[in-house]
């Protein structure tokens, strides 16, 4: 572990209320990693992702990403808010995927992904079209570029919320349970664009309860109970035989 | 003849016009033609006689009644010439130049000529008239005199059109308008109305000008006199069937 | 925590840093700006040529406490008829009778669709219509005689009033699940019975909102009913301006007390949404 | 079908027998009745006091179409405003600044609260209070020049209307699911943005039929700009009026007008909600 | 079968639209028997239940309840509906139970039961109140009658409907999916119910996909498909050996 990582997690902690949802996360996402977050519900996951991408602002700690610190800076010993366009800035380099794709119902397919691009970043139109196209192309739906959200099926909204990711071209896509709102015979087809990207290179942090994907794609699995991180390691270390036992009895509930 | 013209304030010297807010509800004193919508009547070419003798333009200004003498005060316009009733209630806002004399007068639907026939048959009776003006006094003083303890009921209604069509449903007995009015609403529907009596009370109308602008009043009053001196005064009360309620010269405040 | 992997250095603890709380110094110049003008535009107000002595003197003179009291009597009538009308409107446009569902829209398109000064006049002056009013035989009356103020007042705002109130009952009767109805009449419930013992109730909490907007808005258009002389306080506060000149004064007594019903009747509403809720607590749909 | 078992003796079979339809006659006789009074009316209207020559004759007379136009130009201008201010105060109300939400529910409570003929009224004579209005140093102008009737009516029914339009709107605002603004600011969208380019088009749904009631109140509420000499089309009727003494047939041309507009405004409304609904149709939420 | 049927159907139909709902049925109810019907989604249980209870009307053939025609009038060899009033007196013969409940959610779990008796029946508040007591406490909830609906768990709803049909002292009960609605563990304590109900002797016609409850309970097990009655007997002949191959591959299909 020489490189720098892409992302830092260093003692992050965050609460709601007296809640602590973070307690004391450190953590390293290497350039190129495939890491699957796993746990309970309410451990803490979409919680860590959203800090990624600030949609949460975390209490204490700090987050580096690209060797940039997220949401503050520091200087004669405090830290001092980012303004809203700097953390609109820092967001560009993130891509994500929520659960329940949230698309924009009154765009078409093509028009959720040249938004960012031609809105956000002032892109030429024709360029970012071309580049949309393809990249809905690369996901599979092609024939779909001029349905609206709600003339396609969930698999492929979720599909279309990748391609709306990509087309900011970001340097780590974040996946919140990208499949777990979808019926059983359109999970395939994500996973599938997913483990696509992966093999690409892609930077990905991906919470989801689908342990075979996880098996197969990730690099390294991290397991989360009550706000922090219980375990990490490949697939097979955690997976295959993990050492903690609140680990083994997720997984054994999980496995069903 | 250049006397008038002096007094004039240097501001309207200047410009030339004179202000004049009028509302066109009180035919035959001003009035908008339905044919043509353009504003007519007494008070219409007495102004205009006026501005000419005094080398300015008037600029009518319609307005509603509400709205009269608040224009007065903001300095919206210089002076109202509208059919209105001289009043020492009036004086703390407006100095009144009086041009003619008129009085309230009772009058009835032909059809019941033979059950009102005389101005007593009405006591005890409702009479109309609009709520604005000062005639719910003077039905109110006049009914005091001549019908004890059987009074007249008065009713206020929202202007003298008003007033003719409740006279009309038979609502009220007796409506009341200034004895002005009467011959030209009487030739609008011939054969519908009577007029009973004699005016129950004599009052001036004036033009209003602010208490301020002695000026105007001046050259208000000077101009009136030389229009009276030089028959145009005259021709114009035939003109409007008004030769009763002439006068001989201009009147300051003359109203109680 | 132990992560079972070793951390990059070089990423500093931050831990023990203070945050600057970050001063939204847009938001606050806005609130500023805003409260100065705000404190400008008072101070103006009370410089101007508006005499404020006039404005105390006038609001609590009996004249204008009777046309206040006028005119809550009629907003509270007017919307009684207004709702009555309303309901039998809306159960009449939901019916499967084309005739009755005709008459219903064409009343709402009709009332919704014109002036209510001009209902009002209308009303007013129906004698030029019906000169008499009656069942021929039976019992008659001469309309100008019946048509009083009140009364011409009482139906020009509630047939309007009845004609917006049918569209928010509309809603509220379709909001009302199905299935209510059925299990109505499955105990033996007529249509009426299910209607105000079942289903109304339930539409009181989706009808309750709106219908609180309608009776604000008709607590103000009562004040055009000043022009067919019925004595509500903007007709109170008009004859007093139209003897002493004092318009702007006048309206700005009646704006205040029309201003402080308002303010009363809020509250009130919510008070009643709660009554209705009853049940609906967690019903989480 | 068989069923297996066997059935018990005494039930005839019916099948063949025709089924004589009910009359719904208490149906039928209300229809009816409601016909026959309708009928009534309308002759009575046609014999009464009301000379429908007169009607015919103003109906189309430039004046009376030059109101109209007037109106609707008001109405137009005076919504467009109205939306403005709205969205303004709607996102002012949803600000986590307590101020900027103060001064917002402030607004919406004083103008809602007091009578639109009283704002109206107190525009148009705001020289009472600022006699000269202007940046001191740079530019000034005497108020009485600067509010022109049609200023003063733009600023009266504009801001009035504003205060409601904000209820609606930030009702519309909070029908848009928060993941969306997630969702835009996961692209990097800022929060005006996010809200014009993605919150308010999917809020336009909830929003257009209550801005469509909106909008008919307001063209019918134009006619109180007459007092302060707007010329919109009932100042128009009563000028006409108090010359020939034709109240009634003038406010009926007034009224046919109107109701003109307003069935004219009901399918534009329509075609406006299926533009919006655009990817909406089976969302199926 | 000595004995006059509560219910017989004799080729009923009814169509919506050109869809055959139920396709010339007939069919006899025992007074006391317990007829559990089952059959695919669509194959007409529902209408048939509910033409029983008339909030489906029949399109031909004939329903009667206890000897009585339901709906309709024979004279003069036509057919002549019979009024709303007439329909409501026909439905206190049978008492209805919901899929999803149908309580009156702003009536408490008492009051839900008292209202038919009070309000249709006209019945002394005080005593219809004590026998509703008495139901409430027999469903298993005396102590939640002063409950709101939403204040109640869905098996305990779906008690308090029973007991708001049984109020009505029906001679026939209707349950149409009275579980299906619930969280499986919540369908026992309903189900318990329904078997103490069939114990007293009630007569019972039940749509439901519970064949553990129907070989238990009933008396006859009814198979339904495309809006006609395939295959009805003991529950030992349809269940254990139905002689159709349709029972046979629906019954595969279900236990499967
Ligand atoms: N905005 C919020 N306000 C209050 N509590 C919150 C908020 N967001 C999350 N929480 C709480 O924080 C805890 C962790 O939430 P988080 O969504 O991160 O869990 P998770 O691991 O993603 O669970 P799941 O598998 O259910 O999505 C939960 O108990 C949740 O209730
Ligand atoms: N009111 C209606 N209008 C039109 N079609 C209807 C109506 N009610 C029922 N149907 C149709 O009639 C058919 C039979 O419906 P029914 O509800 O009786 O089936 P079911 O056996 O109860 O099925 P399930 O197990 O799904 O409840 C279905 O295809 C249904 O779509
Ligand atoms: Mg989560
Ligand atoms: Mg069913």
């Amino acid at each position: 572990m020489s490189a720098s990582p892409l992302v830092a997690f260093r003692r992050v902690s965050k609460a709601f209320g007296t809640f602590k949802a973070l307690d004391d996360v450190s953590l390293d996402v290497r350039s190129g990693e495939v890491m699957c977050l796993i746990g309970a519900s309410g451990s803490g996951k979409t919680t860590l992702l959203r800090c990624v991408n600030q949609l949460t602002r975390i209490d204490s700690g700090g987050i580096w990403l690209d060797g940039e610190l997220l949401g503050v800076r520091e200087s004669g010993g405090r830290l001092h808010a980012l303004s809203e366009r700097e953390v609109a800035r820092q967001r560009l380099k993130t891509g994500m995927v929520f659960q329940r794709f949230n698309l924009f119902p009154h765009k078409t397919a093509l028009e959720n992904v040249t938004e960012g691009p031609i809105q956000v970043q002032g892109r030429r139109p024709a360029e970012v079209r071309d580049e949309a196209v393809a990249l809905l192309a690369r996901v599979g739906l092609a024939a779909k570029a001029g349905n609206y959200p709600s003339q396609l099926s969930g698999g492929q909204q979720q599909r279309v919320a990748i391609a709306r990711a990509l087309a900011m071209k970001p340097q780590l896509m974040l996946f919140d349970e990208p499949t777990s709102a979808l019926d059983p015979e359109l999970v395939g087809e994500v996973l599938a664009v997913m483990r696509e990207l992966a093999r690409s290179g892609m930077t990905m942090m991906v919470v989801t309860h689908e342990l075979g994907f996880a098996r197969e794609v990730a690099d390294t699995v991290v397991y989360m109970d009550q706000g922090g991180i219980v375990e990490a390691g490949t697939p097979a270390e955690v997976l295959g035989g993990p050492r903690e036992a609140r680990t083994r009895s997720f997984l054994s509930a999980v496995i069903g | 003849q250049e006397a008038p013209k002096a007094a004039l304030p240097p501001e309207i010297a200047r410009s030339g016009t004179i202000k004049v807010a009028i509302v066109p509800n009180y035919p035959p004193m001003e009035f908008k033609d339905p044919a043509t919508g353009q504003l007519t009547g007494f008070d219409v070419d007495l102004g205009d006689a006026l501005g000419k003798t005094l080398g300015v333009k008037l600029a009518w200004q319609e307005t509603s009644f509400d709205q009269m003498m608040p224009a007065l005060s903001t300095g919206r316009v210089d002076m109202i010439l509208s059919g209105m009733t001289d009043l020492a209630t009036r004086h703390e806002t407006a100095t009144f130049v009086d041009y003619l004399r008129s009085g309230p007068q009772f009058f009835v639907r032909k059809a019941r000529a033979g059950e009102l026939k005389d101005m007593t048959s009405l006591c005890g009776k409702k009479a109309g008239a609009s709520r604005r003006t000062s005639f719910p006094r003077e039905i109110a003083a006049w009914s005091e005199q001549n019908c004890k303890d059987n009074p007249v009921v008065f009713v206020g209604t929202e202007g003298s059109a008003d007033a003719r069509t409740q006279l009309k449903q038979g609502r009220i007995d007796a409506a009341v308008q200034g004895n002005e009015t009467l011959p030209y609403v009487m030739g609008l529907e011939p054969d519908t109305y009577l007029a009973l009596g004699t005016p129950i009370a004599l009052q001036y109308t004036g033009i209003a000008i602010p208490v301020k602008e002695t000026g105007l009043q001046q050259a208000m009053a000077g101009a009136l006199d030389a229009l009276i001196a030089d028959g145009t005064y005259k021709a114009l009360l035939e003109k409007w069937k008004l030769t009763e309620n002439g006068v001989d010269k201009a009147v300051i405040n003359g109203g109680k | 925590m132990s992560s079972g992997r070793a951390l990059a250095e070089g990423f500093p603890d931050l831990t023990g840093l203070p945050t600057a709380r970050r001063a939204h110094w847009g938001r606050w110049i806005a609130a500023a700006l805003i409260l100065g003008v705000l404190a400008l535009v008072g101070r103006a107000f009370a410089q101007g040529q508006i005499e404020w002595a006039y404005v105390g003197r006038f609001l609590t003179v009996p004249v204008i406490l009777h046309g206040i009291v006028n005119t809550l009597v009629m907003a509270v009538l007017a919307m009684g008829l207004g709702i009555a009308l309303g309901l039998v409107v809306a159960v009449m446009r939901l019916s499967p009778n084309p005739v009755l569902k005709g008459v219903a829209a064409g009343y709402t398109w009709l009332f919704r669709g014109t002036p209510l000064i001009l209902q009002l006049l209308l009303w007013f002056n129906l004698a030029l219509v019906f000169p008499v009013i009656g069942i021929p035989g039976l019992w008659s009356a001469k309309s100008v005689e019946l048509m009083t103020p009140f009364l011409a007042a009482l139906l020009g705002l509630g047939i309007n009033q009845g004609a917006y109130t049918s569209e928010v009952m509309r809603a509220g009767l379709l909001s009302v699940d199905a299935g209510q109805f059925e299990a109505a009449q499955a105990i033996g419930m007529g249509r009426l019975k299910a209607l105000s013992r079942i289903i109304l109730p339930q539409a009181m909490r989706v009808v309750l909102p709106p219908l609180g907007n309608e009776f604000i808005g008709l607590v103000k258009a009562t004040s055009l009913a000043s022009v067919i002389q019925y004595p509500e306080v903007l007709h109170a506060a008009e004859n007093i301006y139209y003897a002493n000149s004092r318009v702007i004064e006048l309206l700005i007594v009646a704006g205040l007390w029309y201003l402080l019903v308002v303010s009363i009747l809020t509250p009130l509403q919510m008070l009643l949404e709660r009554r209705f809720a009853r049940g609906a607590a967690r019903a989480g749909r």
